[in-house]
């Protein structure tokens, strides 16, 4: 069993609005970022857990997300490996 | 005396504040964010509500709003500035308070009377009070769970800038009666000079005994008094 | 079956104009026809009001407008017999809300919505636009919004799925609400494996405002402009009309892009933006772009003022690329109005909407020719005659057979369950942590209920009430209904829900004044569905004529099945009441020790229905309670009376668990001070229907004992039977009963935790399965 | 200019209590996936944007998110270039 830390992504899916981007998107465009031509926001969460391999672990990490953490009516998911910024300790 | 009432699109409790103000002898003025002007207002309220929706993070978008240039500058100058609920989320946003505003630890919207002590009966937002009186007033809101470093609470602590802290209704330091996780129980703050109050409990749903309590007036009629000496 | 138009004229119009098909449009078979909800004979209809065939977005357009949603076509005939007149109501059904007359120059506009299906599929978001919808119907009306309420119903919390919809639906109701600032001031909720599958969500919204400021959706005056205002028009909710028309099926999991998603920040812009347009005079009619979209609101203002639209798809702002006409006009994207501004006008309107940072798009005008007419750019697309179109969807009268297993339920013997299985106290404790009895604390502390600081009885009484600042007067508003009563005998059912609901009003202070209603039914192509149907709407006619309390608008929601299952029949009574006096408010909560208690009507050996049998035996079976409209007449006319009089320092009224669980109810108030309880009940009659049946027509009261003389008195010159049966104690003396047959003592401090503690226990520890 | 991808991901700050973290944690141990260690949620916020070249799009981000999209008191920031699974069009 190794620790792995996967970063899971959850993304509002395209079509549906998203409010929050269009707020950000509409503040960075008064603060003078105009470059910018989209916003979208969701979630990131960092999870550690024990698995033999990190295929198990990204499998059973799809798990959660179809049984808990997306919402399949309105976000997609995607899991990666994440970076080490993103690891801290237990979750007491 | 005239007091700033300054409304964001998604402000919602502008219309209260004012009203409380104006029932305790004030003589309240709706700002419009975008209408950059203080020059001659005497205090500055940010009321409560949901400014930009409270998208990204709440107060973090309302901060940028050309208003606010105005509010630093005037509290800088020694002017009051409260800042209840949403308003007290921008101050900290905009760095007129230390500290942030993080989701409730309970991870919902906590509507409901709590009590709260004044644990500093000597600031312009709280002198009509007695020191450690308990009051009962609303909250309503869903990041309220106040968040600094240790090293910033001890020298709020210390520089009495904790104003309001959550307690039970007998004014005791109560376990279960922090109602979002807020460290040291903190519910408001005032700045180091004594200028700038936020608390996220809402005095002006307080002001009425229809409304089930009055126990906010104090902080309405301390302003004021602060204001003109000689008034109230 | 029989069927009729509603319009007389069904004329069609020249076809040298008709509209040719775009291309890429999918040709139109009787396939097609049928997937839009249509059937045959209504799609011959569609052919003779266009003389022509429909072009597939006309199909569009006929198939939302004729959708059950839209078009009410089983039940706009048995709603003619609701009673809609007084001299109080200023609008009654038709518009977007009703509106009553408060006096002072003020008026009250209120209405109930339901968004059940949308909610079974995404509780959040399902829940959260339709708090967005109702709110809109309201302000459009030129109200500000001052209360929201919200009728819910799911199945029993056992289950993962079911307390998911729970969590979701009250969290989307909250956040909602909580943002655009609106206070909710009650509602209720009732948890029963009926509604396993099919949750309702039925919110409601009250609006006040200055009887002048009054403005209708419609689009008047040949010339003017039509403009879209708010959020963009995207592809959400597409067919969202036809789709809240259908059945919940497997296909409905691969339906997900229906899914709408709300912006109460925007809906706050839209709100005070709205109401500063509709106070300058640049518009001459507004309306939310609610179900059925762009389609529904032009067509409908049309037809309200005998005008016709012109729309160019190409001018409606979007928020995805290569939208079609199609979908531009059926999108049910939220946050929308469409404004009918002067001409002349359209640069002030658009400055107004800036201010509020929203956007605002010239999309069409108002002709003269009666026609709904869509181009696209220069292609003319649809070309539909509008009244025909609002109004001349067939509508139905169906033959009605109620069921027999119901019937059979209705008739079962429940005298085994009249003497209790075990100690009264256990049955008792048993009731009080049923989620239906229990305290909903958990829900209401997760909605804003002070702000606009108007409150000054929010959820948690027996209704909700609202001062209205400037005047001693305060508005009062409830929702009700007993689902289990209806489904067993839906005109006695429906009945009591009306009955229970001016109960609720009066035991505040409040005159029960007028009523909204939604209608939440299964399939009415079922005979026995719709044999419920009629049956509640006959039952609530006769009671709001009774009552006084004419109906001023109100929603159908029929289809509320999942394979084949349809929920307990539920008519959802949104009541609203006036106090002319404010500080005449009466709470439910004992105030006093040494208080005198006193009931008001009778006890009566009734079990069917109520919750007793729900709990303890897992049973909904019997008839329910009997309900003697005059004697409620006379009771609430009584109560109202004893409260003027200043004779009364509590009123509750007796509901779902008994009397028991009614006085348990007082005793422990909000929780904050306890007091006991100590009666005495000599009615002989089995100790289950006495504490805990559910007869109706009782209001337990009480007052200083100086004072119980007098109200019995009272009681008595209005025909209403009274008798103290007992005292308010110390809480530390507990809460006694005592019958002939039984007695009971429990501790308050752990009725308490019971109390208020019971859903939380349980939401707490849940999550999504 | 190019049209540049960016995923943004705000973390709270190690030592912050996360209190949706924890409750996800405790929620994922109930449906079984005990081999949960440690579970923190964040924030994904996908920007397009145009910029000359991939280090002025990232620098433009890093200037947002000084300027607006994390509080230093709580969170940190992470900026990476999305995958194609999270590109929209345009928000309006
Ligand atoms: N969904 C809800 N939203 C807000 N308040 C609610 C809700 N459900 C119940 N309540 C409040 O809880 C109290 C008890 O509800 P209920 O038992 O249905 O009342 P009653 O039987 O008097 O109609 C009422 O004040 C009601 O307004
Ligand atoms: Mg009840």
């Amino acid at each position: 069993m190794t620790r792995h830390h996967l970063e899971i992504r959850i993304i509002p899916r395209p079509g549906l609005l998203d409010p929050e981007g269009k707020a950000i998107h509409h503040a960075l465009d008064s603060l003078g970022y105009e470059s910018v031509r989209n916003v979208r926001v969701g979630k990131a969460i960092y999870v550690d857990l024990e698995a033999p391999s990190s295929e198990e672990a990204i499998a059973e990490a799809e798990a959660m997300c179809r049984g808990l953490l997306a919402n399949p009516v309105t976000e997609d998911f995607e899991i990666g490996m994440a970076s080490p910024a993103a690891e801290p300790g237990e979750t007491s | 005396m005239r007091l700033a009432v300054v409304t964001f699109p998604g402000s919602n409790c502008d219309y209260d504040v004012y009203q409380a103000i104006k029932s305790v002898g004030g003589v309240p003025e709706f700002i419009w964010h975008r209408d950059a002007a203080l020059d001659s207002v005497d205090a500055v309220v940010l009321p409560g509500g949901f400014s930009y929706g409270d998208y990204l993070r709440a107060g973090a978008i309302a901060r940028m709003s050309p208003i606010m240039e105005q509010v630093v500058t005037f509290a800088a100058g020694g002017g009051p500035v409260l800042g209840i609920c949403n308003g007290f989320q921008i101050l900290c946003e905009a760095g007129l308070l230390p500290g942030a505003l993080t989701r409730n630890d309970t991870l919902k919207f906590e509507s409901k009377d709590v009590w709260v002590r004044v644990e500093n009966a000597d600031t312009t937002f709280s002198r009509d009070y007695g020191q450690g009186q308990a009051l009962r007033m609303p909250i309503a809101h869903a990041e309220g769970n106040y968040y600094a470093d240790e090293e910033t609470l001890d020298s709020l602590e210390s520089g009495g800038q904790v104003v309001f802290r959550y307690c039970d209704p007998s004014g005791h330091d109560g376990e279960g009666w922090n109602p979002n996780g807020s460290a040291r129980s903190i519910a408001g703050i005032r700045n180091e000079a004594g200028n700038v109050l936020g608390m996220m409990p809402h005095p002006e749903r307080a002001v009425e005994e229809v409304l089930g309590s009055v126990d906010g007036l104090g902080v309405f009629t301390s302003l004021l008094r602060q204001l003109s000496p000689a008034a109230a | 079956m029989s069927e009729s138009s509603e319009s007389n004229s069904v004329g069609g119009i020249g076809a040298a104009t008709a509209p040719q098909p775009r291309p890429g449009d999918p040709p139109i078979t009787p396939e097609l026809v049928q997937d839009h909800g249509l059937s045959p004979e209504e799609y011959d209809r569609v052919r003779d009001v266009l003389g022509r065939e429909p072009t597939f977005t006309e199909l569009g357009i006929f198939s939302a407008m004729w959708s059950e949603h839209c078009g009410y076509k089983n039940s706009k005939r048995l709603l003619r017999l609701l009673p809609t007149e007084a001299p109080w109501v200023i609008q009654g059904p038709g518009e977007n809300a009703g509106v009553i007359d408060l006096g002072d120059g003020l008026a009250l506009a209120f209405k109930i919505e339901s968004h059940n299906h949308p909610s079974a599929v995404e509780p959040y978001q399902g829940a959260a636009t339709g708090v967005g919808g109702i709110l809109r119907d309201v302000f459009t009306m030129g109200a500000r919004p001052i209360a929201i309420l919200d009728s819910l119903r799911f199945g029993d919390l056992d289950s993962g799925r079911v307390r998911y919809l729970f969590d979701g639906v009250v969290r989307g109701i909250g956040d909602y609400g909580n943002c655009v600032g609106i206070p909710n001031i009650g509602g209720e909720v009732q948890f029963d494996r009926g509604y396993e599958d099919n949750p309702i969500v039925n919110p409601m919204c009250l609006g006040l405002m200055k009887v002048d400021e009054l403005i209708k959706g419609e689009a008047a005056g040949v010339g003017n402009t039509l403009m879209a205002v708010g959020a963009r028009t995207g592809r959400d909710g597409i067919h969202g009309a036809t789709f809240a028309s259908e059945e919940l099926s497997e296909d409905t999991e691969a339906s997900r892009p229906q899914v709408q998603v709300g912006d109460p920040f925007t809906e706050k812009l839209l709100l005070e933006a709205s109401l500063e347009l509709i106070r300058s005079g640049h518009i001459v009619g507004i309306q939310d772009m609610g179900a059925a979209g762009l389609t529904s609101t032009a067509s409908e203002m049309a037809g309200r003022s005998g005008t016709g639209v012109e729309i160019d798809t190409l001018a409606v702002p979007v928020r995805e690329p290569d939208m079609t006409p199609y979908e531009i006009l059926l999108s049910e994207s939220q946050e929308r109005m469409l404004v009918v501004a002067k001409v002349g006008h359209e640069a002030d309107v658009r400055a107004i909407l800036e201010k509020w940072e929203l956007e605002a798009a010239e999309v069409g005008k108002v002709t003269d020719d009666g026609t709904f007419r869509v181009l696209e750019g220069d292609r003319v697309v649809a070309e539909i005659p509008a009244l025909p179109l609002t109004e001349g969807c067939p509508t139905y009268e169906r033959e009605g057979v109620e069921a027999e297993d119901v019937q059979a339920l209705r008739k079962m013997d429940l005298s085994p369950y009249e003497e209790l299985e075990g100690s009264p106290a256990d049955v008792f404790i048993r009731l009080l942590e049923s989620p239906n009895i229990a305290s909903k604390r958990w829900i209401y502390q997760q909605y804003d209920t002070t702000v606009r600081t108007g409150t000054v009885l929010g959820p948690g009484g027996d209704a909700g009430v609202i001062r209205i600042r400037g005047t001693t007067k305060a508005v009062a508003a409830t929702t009700d209904c007993n689902g289990r009563y209806v489904y067993l005998e839906p005109r006695t059912g429906a009945m009591i829900a009306v009955a229970e609901a001016a109960r609720n009003l009066v035991c505040v202070g409040a005159l029960p004044t007028a009523v909204t209603n939604n209608l939440n039914f299964g399939s009415p192509l079922k005979s026995h569905i719709y044999y419920q149907f009629r049956e509640a709407v006959l039952g609530m006619a006769e009671a709001c004529k009774l009552f006084e309390t004419p109906v001023t608008g109100g929603n159908v929601s029929f289809y509320n099945e999942t394979d084949g299952k349809a929920i307990y029949p539920t008519p959802v009574i949104g009541m609203v009441g006036i106090l002319d006096d404010v500080d005449k408010l009466t709470r439910h909560a004992f105030q006093s020790v040494g208080d005198a208690i006193v009931l008001l009507g009778d006890n009566t050996n009734e079990l069917g229905g109520s919750e007793y049998l729900y709990v303890i035996h897992d049973l909904v079976a019997g008839p329910p309670p009997e309900v003697d409209l005059l004697g409620e007449r006379r009771l609430q006319h009584a109560v109202l009376a004893a409260i003027q009089k200043g004779l009364v320092k509590s009123a509750h009224d007796v509901s779902e668990g008994g009397l028991a669980c009614a006085l348990a109810e007082c005793a422990l108030g909000d929780g904050e001070a306890l007091l006991g309880v100590e009666v005495t009940l000599d009615d002989p009659l089995p100790t289950a229907a006495l504490f805990f049946g559910e007869a109706q027509g009782r209001v337990i009261v009480s007052c200083h004992s100086k004072n119980a003389e007098k109200l019995q008195q009272l009681a008595r010159d209005h025909g209403v039977p009274s008798r103290v049966i007992g005292t308010v104690t110390e809480a530390a003396s507990g809460f006694v009963m005592h019958a002939k047959s039984a007695d009971m003592k429990v501790d308050l401090n752990s009725m308490k935790a019971l109390f208020f503690d019971t859903i939380s226990n349980i939401m707490d520890a849940g999550g999504r399965e």
